[in-house]
């Protein structure tokens, strides 16, 4: 009669254990899937500001990417394009007009802090000029994209395909802060190729190989 | 099961196997022999209907061929068809010996797990010999006390007219 | 010091996991010549390098390790990261200054290529040029200049230097400087500046592969010490005296250019240059020759002098009426020889590398007899490649000898470890008042110096050169100096009170010098420009005080010495390691033989003959002694050699060499990569003879004994025939694994390939619709220089696996060049050919693969998936070319300097996986998604893998063979075109062209045509 | 006809012992105290597993490369090893299972040790392919299981997935055999032994079996298709195991004899083998009435049938390479007969082909010490016979240029005496722990014994 308990015990358990992991099998990732990675980065920027609300083009920063296999950070120049100008949030900024316009002061420039990093890492003094005394930092973020070594991802080849940047990217420019969007397993790769060649690219018809050297070399 | 049972013990193959022809000859009902090997001509004494098992070994053994010949074709040649040294998709007589080998793993395998079913074996579960002995060099031959015209005292003496070293009467409720 | 840079430049794109935290990783980034980013653009660029990532430390929670990507603050315009770029510049590997290509990522070059606009080496480079990027990332170079054995500031040195030679010039003493041929003019003219404030001040030239006789004797018979260029590409009969013009001899990109340009059979006019060879070891021209004339050393003279006095009968010339010495070989062969150059007149060449001007001369002669001069040699455009000159040597030697000296400067030399003496000479050289050396590395002569002042790797300075006259060539940085480490035309500005940089230096003698002898109008920042992108301008060349020949020079020879029957030295050079500069060049040491096929050591060759007759077996410790200098070498049998010759190659025990203590992997049983004394190999300069005014590199009487001592040697073929042995020989003759035609077979018209009979036994379900990759290899223009072998490894992160594996069979070169026999062992005719992958449409090894690690693309390629590879080996026995390489350990990738040569197009393999030739499959990558971007379809040759594009010889085409335009298509279809092992029906996409022999026109060879 | 023959031979089972005799016999070679042999024997076995263990951890953990394999020969000594052990297995099965089918009563007294044989026979064999990868511990990609690769299955057309399967295939099916096999032996055991662990242990695997003849009846069958099924599953077996060679392109493995050659040499070694076990345990254990001299005989039969096949097949070879025309395959037999491996050809054409000739006379066939050295030298041979086929063909194939030569490693030579560590320990652990003979199954053949000498009377 024990070992009936026994059986009993041991059965439940592996039939409620069978249903955990059914119940969590959407979200255990195996080794190695960095799925929903999203990690915090050295300054706040975000995506949903300048992709979504500003409605700059991804290729604006990322301009490497159809020309080269990385789509690349942009260089901090590329960010003093525009943050010569804009230093700090247009809602700061007005307050501090109206303030100025109150209190009759000429408006102080306001500088937010995640913008300072910036300019803290060109080594720019309080005008944002090149201060020589200062010394260059460059910005170490964390990579969330992240490929293993032994796999080719060519970025020109795919943008030069017609692929908009969503499709692996995931609607970035409501991100506030980047999250790998695809679990980028190999299947995922693969099973995009087979679709391309299938339906085409944006209305194009494509050969997207799945041969093993297209990735692996 | 609830009846009572009467159990014949016997040292001897030849002994069994005749009190069990006349046992049943006498039209008394045979619940089960125990006995420490295989003894020929047993079944067909007791009238046991040959098993249906080797028809359980036969459907999953084709079960197991069929769905890994299914399988491999699907993989190889449909699923992901890769160029593999220039031979064509569907290379069937490759895809042969694994075949066979999942048909025998899955022949094998499901027979015993039947046997066991059947033969309510698993682990853990409490051995019920009529007597320890059954195991070593004992036969137990057990009859069912069915109804009135079943007299143990007849039996008792028939059981030891076939050479019976003991004879021992129990209710049911101890056996399988 | 090493240790700051190597910081540095680790977190480049390679990133190491697990080192260092992420504000570690910003801070050393910071600490980086960035914060110096004065001016903006390609130099800043070079200074701060691409795309950065820095490892981190794994954060657990079995996610990933965190990996940091740091973009530059600013880029330069034009280059991304990931993407390659290529400057023109020069090779700095030796004098003869190819046109090279650095392939630069993410700012560091990561390859080197032939330039092929480069008028000289046309876009070859040779295999010592292949791997002489190594030379910029190795970790053991000086960093800093050293005074007295201590590292010092460059501002001390400058200083103290300076001091002394102000004292020197007051004291009137001699200030001395001794290079190697100086290809760069500015360099060369930076050094003459540099000695004119001294009252007794010369510049001497000696080359440690001397030609100094060839410009000594056309003083003598064109009145100016000039080297000719040849011009192989024009001879159709070319003679050899012991001149290995297509491994070592000068510049032998150059020439294996020109000589396969000769021997082009399929060219309209077809060209098929017919060859003789006088030597008496085997070299790779000998190989190559359609008559090797086998001579002991003191006869090829004779020969020379022999034929010189037909030809000169044949021209009516009186000068020369008969020949001093017995005649070594029959007549009929001078005859014919004698004949076909004279039917050749202007369209013939005779070369002769014997040492001593009085052969030269003799050869001058014939070439001026058949009117060589001005068609197939030219002097009024000459060559610079060497201007060493023995005479001045030898007077500086006593010189330096006889404490004469009061300052020495030493610029890529090494006179201790490359002349005769060298002991003597190393003690006479400490007592030195003044001795300093640019020597970037300390090698047997540096640490002897007062002040060791590194020069640059030639890769991280501004240089030119002038290879022949009217080329002349930028050699622009592709980095930044990775130490502190200085150019040498810095130094000496430094030491003549200019402090310009080296940028400065060249521009200015470019305005000054070069600038007006270029013939357009543009101005000089466009000239500049222009040159610069390039890699070369063509200018007019310096004018030449060249005579008419000078008949009178043309003297007999002096008796030679009779043979004296004992055994005789030759000394050589191997193509692998002509110079003892590249000693610490792994890639080069484990660089096979092109004929021998050993590795990791130099090596006593000896005849089949000698050495039965010695009793010695391959492997042998024997010991060579003459007059009291010995040194010990394993034996190797060398077909072909002559009987009377002991042959051994220079350039090896070095010091530098000693640093190979730890190469290969660590376990058990390894055994350890440098010989007894502790380097690679054993130094033979010892045995050079300085005499007469030039160097003897052979010497008679050498006494060779056997130590009882073994050592076997890493040789990567074991079996060098296509017969069997005898005894285990079912008959059917050699194998036609190489297969020969001859000319008369080949007829004029360039017979069509036929094609085969396809035999199916199941449905094709394998179109090649799209691409379809191949590969066609020229066996008859294929030299076997090996180039290949190490533009295929620097391409594809091929490791190093040190001796101990290549004894093993495990060496993992992704292609090899197998080198046979045929003939008797004395007097072998030699084939090379290179094999690597076939890519076989029925591949044995994809059926075997059980998880699919290698399996066919829909164009053709044989992939290898490094990832999915579970380390079987099945497939690598099921090779029937045997041209897969197993991982057989954790390949040392230690040296995180050398680890920047890595190609970050292609996987490093890790341990336990298979790899083989991927017929550059990173680079058809490349250039697909570059012609899908351009939206344009690929170009026949846009496609070039890294063994077809440094090929000097031209011998591999790669292409498209579903094109029928492409070349290798149309190859292909060639009559000579036949693939490795057809029978077995494995379908290759290698397609071999056969050798073609010229016309035996005598019975005494073996070994008739095949296939 | 068959009684009649079977009654003029000596009884198989020795001594006329009663049912319950055996059980005692049996159990209590079993239950006793270890002797002093078995304890040297067992200690020695421990010694050499412990070595193979170390040299496996090493090897796995610095590479392969501490093999003595090279560019040209990837296999040697670890595949030698392997299909010696699953050839080795074979004999087990060819018992239990063939001779089953064939109603050889004398194989009850060898069946259940053979049986054991195989399935350590396995194990060691199992082993090799696992750690003769680069990278065994990726070992698993070589099943098909789903994956987020696309998904990418395994390729199968290559015989080395072939041989997974059939190597599984073959243990599971062993293994299960064994167990039925075992399960009324466990049962009795239960019943003899006291309270405690070995009472409760015995229990639990003897799945409460108590003879019911409907089990009984039912387990004769399922004992009966297992048979069935083994019977071509050990051909298939080595079969596949040979395809490994014979599908490849090399001259020296491309034959199409290879399977018959390959499944007959199995049974020869592993015929040597059981010889091997039976004749020390029936010394160690003291079982001389139950492993008589009858089935010594019996087996030395069998191994010259098997040795003549054997060594047609040698022969076979050398004339169809000779006969085929083709020079590369001409070669490859001329330099394995006087190559370089010339010494290895030579003991396994003398252990395999001329020694076993011997066995043709009585008077040492009967001799059990003389066929115990004779067991010995055919398994050297056997292993050779593995040694020769794989590396003579890989050192000098198609092109000259990639001869190469094979030394094996001190690494390698552990790895080989590790396997017969574990094979040997796990033996004398099953000697200890479980019935070395198959009480049941002897019980049918004496009491049948008997009944026949009843009936004689």
């Amino acid at each position: 009669m024990k070992s009936g308990i026994l059986t009993i015990v041991l059965s439940t358990g592996l039939f409620f254990s069978a249903l955990y992991l059914a119940a969590r099998a959407g979200t255990v990732h195996i080794p190695g899937n960095q799925q929903d990675y999203q990690p915090v980065q050295p300054i706040a920027y975000s995506h949903r500001l300048h992709a979504g609300e500003l409605q700059m083009p991804c290729l604006y920063c990322h301009f490497s990417a159809e020309k080269s296999r990385h789509a690349g950070i942009p260089p901090a120049s590329v960010c003093m394009n525009c943050h010569t100008l804009v230093t700090a949030t247009f809602g700061a900024v007005r307050a501090e007009e109206e303030l100025a316009t109150k209190e009759q002061r000429k408006p102080r420039t306001l500088v937010s802090p995640e913008l300072q990093k910036i300019y803290d890492a060109l080594g720019l003094d309080a005008n944002r000029k090149p201060d020589p005394a200062r010394t260059m930092k460059p910005i170490a973020w964390t990579r969330v994209y992240k490929l293993p070594d032994f796999v080719y991802f060519d970025h020109r080849a795919h943008v030069g395909a017609g692929v908009i940047c969503q499709t692996c990217h995931g609607p970035v420019e409501a991100m506030e802060r980047m999250r790998q969007v695809p679990d980028l397993s190999m299947g995922w790769c693969v099973n995009c190729h087979r679709d391309a060649t299938k339906n085409g690219v944006a209305g194009k018809k494509v050969y997207a190989s799945i041969d093993c050297s297209t990735c692996h070399y | 099961m609830s009846g009572r049972v009467m159990v014949g013990i016997f040292q001897n193959e030849d002994d069994i196997l005749s009190v069990t022809s006349e046992v049943r000859k006498e039209g008394y009902t045979i619940l089960d022999i125990y006995a420490p090997y295989a003894v020929h001509g047993l079944d067909k004494a007791i009238g046991l209907q040959p098993s249906r098992l080797p028809w359980v070994c036969f459907l999953l053994g084709l079960i197991g061929a069929t769905s890994k010949l299914g399988f491999e074709y699907w993989a190889s040649a449909s699923d992901w068809p890769l160029n593999v040294g220039g031979k064509p998709w569907n290379s069937l007589p490759a895809f042969v010996p694994i075949t066979f080998e999942v048909m025998v793993l899955f022949a094998g395998i499901s027979t015993v797990i039947a046997f066991f079913i059947v033969s309510r074996l698993y682990p853990g579960r409490r051995a019920t010999s009529v007597i320890p002995g059954v195991t070593d060099d004992r036969f137990a031959l057990v009859l069912e006390e069915t109804d009135a015209a079943f007299e143990p005292s007849d039996v008792r003496r028939l059981l030891e007219r076939y050479g019976a070293i003991e004879v021992i009467e129990r209710t049911g409720e101890s056996l399988p | 010091m090493s240790a700051d840079y190597k910081k540095y430049w680790r977190s480049l794109e390679e990133y190491e996991a697990g080192d260092a935290l992420d504000e570690q990783a910003a801070e050393e980034f910071a600490d980086t010549p960035l914060r110096e980013g004065a001016e903006p653009g390609r130099r800043e660029f070079l200074l701060a390098a691409g795309f950065t990532l820095a490892g981190a430390a794994l954060t657990g929670c079995g996610r990933a390790p965190v990996e940091k990507a740091i973009p530059l603050l600013r880029q330069p315009e034009g280059i991304l990261p990931g993407r390659s770029y290529y400057y023109a510049t020069v090779c700095g590997g030796c004098s003869a200054s190819c046109g090279l290509l650095a392939k630069g990522r993410d700012g560091r070059p990561i390859k080197l290529e032939g330039n092929p606009e480069h008028p000289v080496s046309r876009g070859g480079l040779c295999a010592v040029g292949q791997a002489s990027i190594l030379g910029l990332y190795d970790s053991l170079r000086l960093q800093q200049p050293m005074a007295r054995g201590k590292s010092a500031s460059w501002r001390e040195v400058d200083e103290e230097i300076a001091k002394t030679l102000d004292g020197i010039r007051k004291e009137k003493r001699t200030v001395r400087v001794l290079t190697q041929t100086v290809a760069s003019p500015a360099l060369n003219s930076q050094i003459r500046g540099f000695l004119k404030g001294f009252p007794d001040a010369r510049h001497v030239v000696y080359d440690v592969l001397s030609a100094s006789p060839i410009l000594d004797a056309h003083r003598q018979t064109h009145g100016a010490r000039v080297l000719p260029r040849y011009l192989f590409q024009k001879a159709n009969v070319i003679a050899s005296f012991d001149a290995d013009f297509l491994g070592t001899w000068i510049s032998p990109v150059e020439y294996t250019s020109g000589y396969s340009e000769a021997r082009a059979v399929e060219a309209t006019p077809p060209r098929s240059a017919w060859h003789v060879q006088f030597e008496s070891r085997m070299s790779l021209t000998g190989t190559k020759a359609d008559r090797r004339i086998k001579l002991a050393p003191e006869q090829i003279p004779a020969a020379l002098e022999h034929l010189a006095v037909r030809v000169a009968r044949k021209a009516g010339s009186p000068v020369l009426p008969a020949a001093g010495s017995p005649v070594p070989l029959p007549d009929e062969v001078l005859d014919e020889l004698a004949n076909r150059l004279w039917e050749a007149r202007g369209r013939s060449l005779v070369v002769c590398g014997l040492p001593g001007a009085e052969a030269q001369v003799l050869c001058n002669f014939v070439n001026h007899l058949l009117g060589n001069y001005g068609a197939t040699l030219d002097i009024a455009a000459p060559s610079y490649q060497k201007q060493g000159d023995d005479r001045e040597l030898t007077a500086l030697v006593d010189e330096i000898n006889a404490g004469k000296v009061g300052a020495l400067f030493l610029h890529g030399v090494n006179p201790v470890a490359d002349l005769p003496g060298g002991e003597e000479l190393a003690k006479s050289l400490a007592r030195i008042p003044l001795l300093v050396s640019l020597s970037p590395r300390l090698d047997e002569t540096s640490p002897l110096a007062r002040f060791v002042c590194p020069e640059c790797d030639p890769l991280e300075t501004w240089g030119d050169a002038e290879p022949v006259a009217g080329v002349t060539a930028i050699s622009q940085p592709a980095i930044r100096p990775l130490g502190q480490a200085r150019p040498a035309i810095e130094s000496f500005a430094r030491w003549s009170g200019n402090g310009a940089s080296a940028h400065e230096l060249v521009r200015s003698f470019w305005q000054e010098s070069v600038y007006p002898r270029q013939a357009g109008q543009e101005a000089f920042e466009a000239f500049w420009k222009k040159s610069v992108e390039a890699g070369f301008a063509r200018v007019r060349p310096q004018p030449m005080a060249v005579k008419p020949f000078d008949v009178q020079a043309v003297k007999p020879m002096s008796a030679g010495r009779s043979s004296t029957g004992k055994l005789a030295l030759v000394l050589y050079p191997t193509p692998a390691m002509p110079d003892g500069r590249h000693a610490y060049n792994p890639w080069l040491h484990e660089l096979p033989d092109p004929i021998t096929k050993a590795t990791w050591d130099n090596y006593a060759s000896l005849a089949p003959a000698t050495a039965g007759r010695m009793a010695l077996q391959d492997g042998d410790v024997v010991r060579l002694l003459i007059s009291g200098n010995a040194i010990e070498l394993p034996v190797l049998i060398q077909p072909g050699q002559h009987e009377k010759v002991v042959a051994v190659a220079l350039a090896y025990g070095r010091t530098v060499s000693a640093r190979f203590a730890n190469t290969g992997p660590k376990w058990l049983e390894q055994r350890p990569t440098p010989g007894p004394n502790g380097m690679i190999g054993a130094n033979a300069a010892p045995f050079l003879l300085l005499k007469d005014g030039s160097v003897r590199y052979w010497r008679d009487d050498v006494k060779v004994t056997a130590t009882g001592k073994r050592r076997p040697l890493a040789v990567t073929q074991a079996y060098s025939s296509l017969t069997v042995p005898k005894n285990l020989d079912p008959g059917g003759g050699p194998r036609p694994i190489v297969q020969e035609t001859t000319l008369e077979a080949l007829g004029t018209g360039g017979a069509k390939h036929e094609s085969e009979p396809v035999m199916e036994l199941w449905p094709d379900d394998h179109p090649f619709t799209g691409h379809r990759w191949a590969m066609t290899i020229d066996l008859n223009a294929c030299t076997g220089c090996s180039a290949c072998v190490i533009a295929c490894q620097v391409e594809n992160n091929v490791p190093v696996t040190g001796r101990d594996e290549v004894m093993r069979n495990r060496q993992m070169h992704w292609i090899r060049i197998d080198r046979y026999y045929s003939g008797p062992p004395s007097d072998v005719e030699v084939a090379h050919q290179p094999m690597m992958c076939q890519h076989c449409e029925h591949a044995p090894c994809e059926t075997v693969c059980p998880v699919l690690a290698t399996v066919h693309s829909s164009e053709g390629l044989n992939q290898q998936i490094y990832n999915r590879c579970v380390g079987t080996r099945y497939c690598e026995n099921n090779c029937p070319y045997k041209v897969r390489r197993f991982n057989w350990f954790e390949y040392s990738r230690d040296d995180r300097l050398a680890n920047l040569t890595l190609n970050p197009d292609v996987t490093v393999r890790s341990r336990g996986v298979m790899e083989k030739c991927s017929f550059c499959v990173q680079r058809i990558q490349d250039a697909k998604a570059e012609a899908k971007l351009q939206n344009r379809a690929l170009r026949d040759g846009e496609i070039q893998t890294a063994c077809q594009q440094t090929c000097p010889a031209r011998a591999i085409v790669f292409g498209d063979v579903n094109d029928p335009r492409s070349k290798v298509a149309q190859r292909m279809n060639s009559g000579r075109r036949y693939r490795v092992l057809e029978e077995i029906n494995t379908r290759p996409s290698v397609g071999y062209l056969k050798i073609v022999r010229a016309k035996k026109t005598d019975t005494d060879k073996e070994g008739g045509a095949r296939g | 006809m068959a009684e009649v023959q079977a009654v003029s031979r000596p009884p198989l089972i020795l001594g006329d012992k009663s049912l319950t005799q055996i059980t005692s016999d049996i159990c209590s070679a079993m239950l006793r105290r270890p002797g002093a042999l078995w304890w040297i024997g067992f200690l020695f076995s421990l010694t050499l597993l412990a070595i193979g263990a170390t040299v496996v951890t090493y090897q796995v953990a610095t590479g392969i490369g501490t093999w003595g394999l090279n560019n040209s020969v990837g296999w040697a000594f670890g595949i030698t090893n392997f299909v010696f052990w699953i050839g080795i297995g074979h004999a087990g099965t060819l018992i239990s299972a063939i001779l089953f089918l064939f109603r050889q009563r004398w194989r009850t007294s060898v069946n259940r040790s053979a049986e054991a044989m195989t399935l350590f026979a396995v194990m060691c064999a199992g082993v090799f392919p696992l750690i003769h990868m680069g990278r065994p511990w990726m070992g698993y990609w070589i099943f098909p299981y789903p994956n987020f690769r696309g998904p990418l299955w395994m390729n199968f057309r290559s015989p080395l997935a072939w041989d997974a399967f059939a190597i599984s295939t073959y243990f599971l099916i062993s293994l299960t055999f064994w167990y039925v096999g075992l399960i009324p032996d466990l049962a009795t055991i239960r019943d003899r032994a006291g309270a405690g662990l070995r009472r409760r242990l015995f229990a639990f695997f003897s799945l409460g079996w108590n003879g019911s003849f409907r089990t009984w009846q039912r387990y004769e069958i399922v004992y009966t298709l297992l048979a069935g099924l083994a019977t071509p599953l050990v051909v298939s077996v080595h079969t596949i195991v040979s395809w490994d060679f014979a599908t490849a392109v090399i001259p020296g493995w491309h034959a199409t004899i290879f399977p018959p050659y390959f499944v007959a040499g199995a049974i020869f070694s592993g015929m040597a083998m059981v010889l091997t076990l039976m004749i020390v345990a029936r010394t160690v254990m003291h079982l001389e009435n139950y492993i008589t001299v009858r089935h010594v005989e019996v087996m030395c039969k069998l191994v010259i049938l098997n040795s003549s096949i054997v060594a047609l097949a040698y022969g076979t070879e050398f004339f169809m390479a000779q006969y085929s025309g083709n020079p590369y395959e001409q070669f490859v037999f001329l330099n394995r007969a006087f190559g370089p491996f010339a010494f290895a050809y030579w003991t396994m054409v003398s252990c395999n082909v001329l020694i076993p000739q011997l066995l043709w006379f009585k008077r040492i066939r009967t001799n059990i010490a003389v066929v115990f050295v004779l067991s010995l030298l055919i398994n050297v041979g056997m292993w050779f016979e593995r040694f020769v086929i794989i590396v003579t063909s890989l050192h000098r194939d198609f092109l000259p240029s990639n001869w190469a030569s094979y030394r094996p490693t001190t690494i390698e030579v552990a790895t080989l005496v590790g396997s017969f560590g574990l094979f040997f320990t796990c033996f004398l652990i099953f000697c200890r722990i479980l019935p070395m003979i198959a009480m049941a199954e002897v019980k049918g053949v004496v009491a049948h014994e008997r009944a026949q000498r009843r009936n004689r009377k």
